[in-house]
């Protein structure tokens, strides 16, 4: 298929999904990297602090856990919290903006000022508000997080839609005498997901970087989680002799977002109808 | 002109509304029980009767938001639960810093991101390009609070060049007030000793903050460029004999900064953001720090606040984005 | 076909108007007459040409006559019925009759689906529920615009400019229309190409015993193709008649500039043409009386009185204009 | 120049062939076109889409794309051969200086948030060294000679301020700025209404005649080079098949397709059927005569080598062997 061969001459994009498969294999298969699965959590203080070596790859934190079994951990956590954002925001945000953007009633209009409000304020900040109000712990994070990333969803398909709508296809269905629900599932939806996709892998990314800001400012996952970002804070005062207790969670962080981002910007490229179908 | 600025500040009015009405449900809807939640972790009974009177919730809904608004209207948005101060006169007085550093930033992430992304475009797939590539998505997966530790165990832990926190020296008084931003009053009263010492202080919070913004802005004024080079007045332009520079450097780039204006204002969103952090790791006596310390404290009132005054600061700085965009392109001006 | 045979299409005073919003605080958006009172009739088998320059409306008329745009004022016949005054939906099921060609049919196709999908889902639109039926017809139809069976898997962006036209008659063609409007059919079409289309065009009429409403801005195409023609101007037909009788002795002064204007394949005319001043002013500010009077070399102050009504001349030859016998025969072109 | 003996021509390009790089191959867009421009005449370019006219435009400028260049041929301006001046000399001498060009569509060639002014005076920036007011009245002096409305005023307005016909004439003044004495227009007139493009054509001929100038006139339709040309040259599939004055090509065409091509104008088809077969793609183009694929009076010598260049007429060149035997005879 065209399309194959076209991704395939996209090194970053290779790249980007070596590396995603790379992370779900070990957010899958965490339990069998680690030894012992209690490391993650309980360490012996003498161990404390250790750089890293033959026994503890990358070292030990202030509490003598292994900061490699930590990471590993992380993965599965960073990913669950993130698809589950990721998908809430497109079960609110699709369908909303499917909806506003094919028709034109005051419906649509009330959808799109409520998205308006929310990308009025940075999103971020909206967040803490939120995850603060409904109590500290992981599942408001995750509530916060998606609650604030919708929006931008429904804004996407919004425009996607309303430019599909004003195309001259759609316009010669309706000449055809095509039903609205039909021109609607049938013809825009096929030609409005590709965007979505794009859009979420970069979500996905972008989710995992917020949620490691909400736990590193101990707003997100509480201890003893091993969430990337609270491993960070915690470990902030250890520096600069232990680097590698904040070194080796933050390139975590790295190369997981970084592997969205490439994978996400290569899709970009291929999300035109014409590689997609043809031979 | 102006009434397009006019119009501009009208169209804003019902956002800051949708802005009043999404803090108002958040206090209200959110908690268990706004009052107990307002009046802190150890009020007493007392003080959560006085808390639920003094904001009506036991009133009818829309009682509530008028009292609300009159609040809001007189800048009256409570005491912080640890300072005891007016939330508001916290924030206005931290408001300076922020601004100062999200706008060093953005400047330094534009004028280093638009040459770039302009230089990435014109000599597109060469090897600068695909470097380009990788540093600008890489510069977006980078969690700027990392990042920053890491500036600081290389700039001020090892090498000592730069100070570890804080806006200014401890100790010296600070530039005198006139605009509140340490860089631009020490320049107006000339202190240039005191310019050098703010900016040592503002390079690693300014820099780490101005990351994100700097990929975003290469990346898509390159996409701008790129898509500005197909456009016929260009093909035109070198068939008519212009020099290839002027064309790349006057021509083609106004187009495309002009179609980025609007990006640069949403990215103004994402660098508030990530203050928040920042803010946090160097101490920098901004609102970003001030929410995380609320936040930590619970201290509810202030948190709204903090929402609040930056959604009103965001929305001033799009009003201010599109008016510099129908500026830069004659046509939107018109249509207006 | 006799004069007397019923109209399979009658339009009379049709007016169609665009814009009149009002954006928040913004400029008041001109109400723009893009149909400003036409009448006319389209005969069983019949091509009626619509021509005349950008903005002069006759894309509007095809697009209110389908219905995909609601007139504002004027009513509608389709063989004695009157269709117009409904809203979209409902005017698009009472003209089941009448099919649109798009002028760019390569955007007219979902380019998702392959050209086989895009016929086959025009005829279950239509209630064709039988597969095998639906397969034959669209072969045939598929065959009937010279294009193979094997077309079926194609997607529209694989087609050149001409196979895309094709492809656009044979969508609609599969569902048996009786009245078919061509929307610039063969604009930017290469020489060659417009002729092969142009003659699938001509065959469909001849077999399937369509009505043409043609649209275009291609004088000599018009006058190859169809028996009647009407110019227009601004929202308004300023002359309406047999395409031989008008192209032969053009009688309102836009006609006569318009025919001169149009290339023709003899050398050696421009310098010993008058070129029309002026460019083609914009529907929103109309002026009073006759809309061409200021670009009219015969225009005096009885033109600005009143809209001047189309008179006819000859055999169903009419023209809109109040100077007629004083401009005497058309000077030669 | 010794009496009897023809003019040298302003512009010449001789069997110039010109190939692109793609991802496929080498796409041979050019094989050995050749055509003429002689003083104060405007000859016509005409031929389908694929033909290859708007690369020999982009060859003439010397902008062909990156990966374009010309295999052999060259392209005379005067006694110096384009294809040998190096890319800064070709943008500050001819581009612009030597060669006028006016571009096809009038609504996208002009740089929509930039005033007028500043475009037109862009054509003549760095040459000769008035003052910028005097730059200003000279532009202004080149508006009222292409007759647009209110010159004064136009430079300080912006292009979605005027309408198609008034920005093809703010190109065309931008074309004359720096005197050039070859204009080289691309369909200038194809984006306009026929009324509009009846005035364009008409100020067109009058400036050329005014001026001296000599103008390379590229389109699509016979009809505008019947009514704007004195000679033309046919193109098909990057080869030039056949030149001449218009009124013979247009009268007694040689070249079998450019019979064929005038046999499908509305006005001359008795029947209406196009030209049987596809234009060859330049990436795998048929030997020698790339029309004979689809040619009724192909012969075997028609894929064996380059036709022969004919003249059936005096001024009137057909690059087809049909007429070797009546040249011969």
């Amino acid at each position: 298929m065209l399309i194959v061969k076209k991704f395939l001459r996209d090194f970053p994009a290779v790249l980007g999904l070596l590396i995603i498969t790379a992370v779900c294999l070990i957010a899958a298969f965490a339990p069998l990297l680690i030894p012992d699965a209690d490391a993650v959590y309980f360490g012996n203080i003498i161990d404390r602090l250790k750089p890293p070596s033959a026994e503890y790859w990358f070292g030990t934190d202030n509490l003598g856990r292994d900061v490699f079994a930590r990471v590993v951990m992380g993965t599965r956590g960073a990913l669950i919290v993130a698809l589950t954002v990721v998908a809430l925001a497109i079960a609110i945000g699709v369908p909303a903006g499917l909806y506003a953007g094919y028709t034109n009633g005051w419906g649509s209009e009330l959808i799109m000022r409520v998205t308006d409000v929310f990308l009025a304020v940075p999103q971020l900040i909206l967040a803490l508000a939120i995850a603060q109000l409904m109590g500290r712990g992981l599942e408001s994070a995750m509530a916060a997080l998606a609650l604030t990333y919708w929006p931008f969803f429904c804004r996407t398909v919004y425009g996607e839609v309303r430019r599909v709508r004003n195309a001259l296809f759609v316009e010669a269905l309706q000449g055809l005498g095509a039903s609205t629900s039909r021109i609607l599932f049938v013809h825009v939806l096929p030609n409005v997901a590709s965007p979505i996709i794009v859009r979420a892998t970069i979500g996905m990314g972008f989710t995992i970087l917020t949620t490691a800001v909400l736990g590193f400012l101990g707003i997100g996952a509480a201890p003893p989680s091993p969430d990337w970002g609270l491993a960070i804070a915690e470990s902030r005062e250890y520096l600069p002799e232990s680097w590698w207790a904040v070194t080796f969670p933050g390139l975590a962080i790295l190369i997981t977002v970084l592997g969205f981002n490439l994978f996400g910007d290569g899709l970009r490229d291929l999300v035109d109808p014409r590689l997609r179908r043809s031979r | 002109m102006t009434r397009f600025v006019l119009r501009r500040l009208l169209l804003a009015l019902p956002a800051l509304f949708g802005l009043l009405v999404l803090t108002f449900i958040m206090l209200r809807v959110l908690p268990s029980d706004p009052s107990a939640a307002l009046a802190g972790e150890n009020a007493t009974p007392e003080q959560i009767a006085a808390v639920r009177k003094a904001y009506g919730f036991d009133e009818p809904i829309w009682k509530q938001f008028v009292i609300y608004v009159g609040q809001v209207a007189r800048a009256d948005l409570g005491n912080s639960i640890i300072s005891n101060r007016p939330v508001a006169s916290d924030i206005a007085w931290r408001l300076p810093a922020t601004i100062e550093l999200t706008f060093a930033a953005l400047l330094f992430a534009a004028l280093v991101g638009i040459p770039l992304g302009t230089m990435a475009a014109v000599w597109h797939n060469s090897p600068f390009d695909h470097v380009m590539r990788v540093v600008t998505v890489g510069g977006l997966a980078i969690a700027s609070f990392w990042f920053a530790i890491i500036l600081q165990i290389v700039f001020s832990m090892d090498l000592g060049w730069l100070p570890l926190r804080a806006r200014y020296p401890d100790g010296v008084p600070p530039p005198t007030e006139i605009t509140g931003l340490y860089l631009v009053d020490s320049l107006l009263t000339l202190r240039f000793d005191q310019f050098w010492a703010s900016f040592k202080h503002i390079i690693m919070p300014a820099f780490t903050l101005s990351l994100g913004g700097l990929a975003s802005i290469a990346r898509f004024t390159r996409a701008g460029v790129l898509e500005t080079m197909q456009k016929d007045f260009v093909h035109y332009a070198e068939a008519a004999g212009y020099a290839r520079k002027r064309i790349i450097w006057v021509y083609v780039l106004r187009n495309s900064v002009v179609a980025a204006t609007t990006q640069i204002g949403l990215l103004f969103g994402t660098l508030i953001s990530s203050a928040v952090a920042v803010e946090a790791i160097f101490d920098w006596p901004g609102v970003g720090s001030y929410a995380v310390s609320a936040i930590l404290t619970s201290d509810y009132k202030a948190v709204l606040a903090v929402t609040l005054i930056v959604g009103v600061i965001y929305a001033v700085v799009n009003i201010i984005v599109d008016v510099v965009h129908a500026m830069l392109d004659p046509r939107v001006a018109e249509t207006l | 076909m006799s004069a007397n045979e019923p109209a399979l299409l009658e339009i009379e005073n049709l007016v169609t108007e665009f814009g009149g919003g009002k954006a928040f605080l913004g400029k008041q958006q001109p109400i723009v007459r893009a149909v400003d009172g036409v009448s006319l009739q389209l005969k069983p088998g019949q091509a009626l040409g619509l021509v005349g320059e950008s903005g002069c409306g006759k894309t509007t008329i095809a697009k209110t006559a389908l219905g995909l745009v609601r007139e504002k004022a004027g009513t509608m016949r389709l063989e004695g019925r009157v269709v117009s005054g409904l809203a979209p939906k409902e005017a698009r099921a009472a003209r089941a009759t009448i099919q649109y060609v798009h002028q760019d049919p390569g955007a007219a196709l979902d380019p998702w689906w392959s050209i086989g999908h895009a016929l086959d889902e025009a005829l279950r639109i239509h209630g064709v529920s039988d597969k095998s039926e639906r397969t034959t017809r669209i072969d045939d139809m598929l065959h009937a615009v010279g294009l193979d069976p094997s077309f079926r898997t194609r997607y529209p962006h694989e087609l050149s400019g001409g196979q895309q036209r094709r492809v656009g008659l044979a969508r609609i063609l599969v569902l048996r229309p009786r009245i078919v409007i061509l929307d610039e059919p063969t604009s930017g079409l290469d020489l060659s190409v417009q002729a092969t289309v142009l003659g699938v065009i001509d065959e469909l009429r001849r077999r399937f015993g369509l009505t043409y409403l043609f649209v275009s801005h291609d004088l000599s195409v018009v006058e190859r193709m169809c028996e009647e023609v009407a110019i227009m101007y601004l929202g308004r037909i300023v002359e309406i008649g047999p395409t031989k009788e008008i192209f032969a002795r053009p009688q309102h002064p836009y006609t006569r500039a318009l025919l001169a204007a149009a290339p023709r394949l003899e050398p050696g005319s421009l310098n010993d043409t008058p070129a029309l001043p002026g460019d083609p002013p914009s529907p929103t500010n109309l002026v009073s009386g006759c809309t061409f009077r200021p670009r009219c070399a015969f225009a005096a102050p009885k033109c600005a009185e009143a809209r001047p009504p189309l008179r006819t001349i000859g055999d169903k030859h009419s023209a809109a204009c109040v100077r007629l016998e004083e401009i005497g025969a058309p000077t030669p072109a | 120049m010794m009496m009897g003996e023809k003019p040298a021509p302003v512009l010449e390009v001789r069997d110039l062939s010109v190939s692109v790089g793609t991802d496929e191959g080498e796409a041979r867009i050019l094989d050995n076109a050749g055509l003429a421009l002689m003083p104060g005449s405007i000859h016509g370019v005409v031929g389908e889409s694929g033909c290859g006219k708007s690369t020999l435009i982009r060859a003439i400028l010397g902008i062909l794309p990156k990966r374009g260049r010309a295999t052999q041929g060259s392209i005379m301006l005067g006694e110096r051969n384009l294809l040998d001046l190096p890319a800064d000399a070709l943008q500050r001498d001819v581009r612009g200086r030597a060669i006028g060009f006016i571009p096809q569509d009038p609504f996208q060639a002009l740089n929509p948030v930039f005033r007028v002014g500043t475009q037109l005076l862009e054509t003549i920036r760095g040459i000769g060294n008035e003052s910028r007011e005097a730059k200003k009245a000279h532009v202004i002096s080149l508006l009222k000679a292409v007759q647009l409305p209110d010159a004064e005023h136009a430079l300080d307005r912006y292009p979605h301020q005027f309408s198609g016909g008034q920005r093809q004439r703010l190109l065309i003044a931008a074309a004359l700025a720096a005197a050039p004495g070859i204009i080289l227009a691309d369909e200038p007139t194809t984006a306009l209404d026929v009324t509009t493009q009846l005035q364009i054509l008409k100020l067109l001929r009058g400036l050329a005649l005014e001026r001296g100038l000599s103008m390379l006139f590229v389109t699509h339709d016979f009809g505008v080079v019947a009514q704007l040309c004195d000679t033309v040259t046919v193109m098909y599939a990057g080869q030039t098949v056949e030149t001449g004055p218009v009124a013979q090509v247009l009268k007694a065409p040689s070249h079998p397709y450019t019979q064929m091509l005038l046999a499908c104008h509305p006005e001359r088809a008795k029947e209406l059927a196009g030209i049987p077969g596809a234009v060859p793609s330049p990436l795998r183009p048929p030997p020698g005569c790339r029309f004979n694929p689809r040619c009724p009076s192909a012969r075997a010598e028609c894929s064996a080598g380059q036709p022969p260049r004919v003249a059936p007429q005096p001024g009137h060149a057909v690059r087809c062997v049909l007429h070797l035997d009546e040249a011969a005879a």
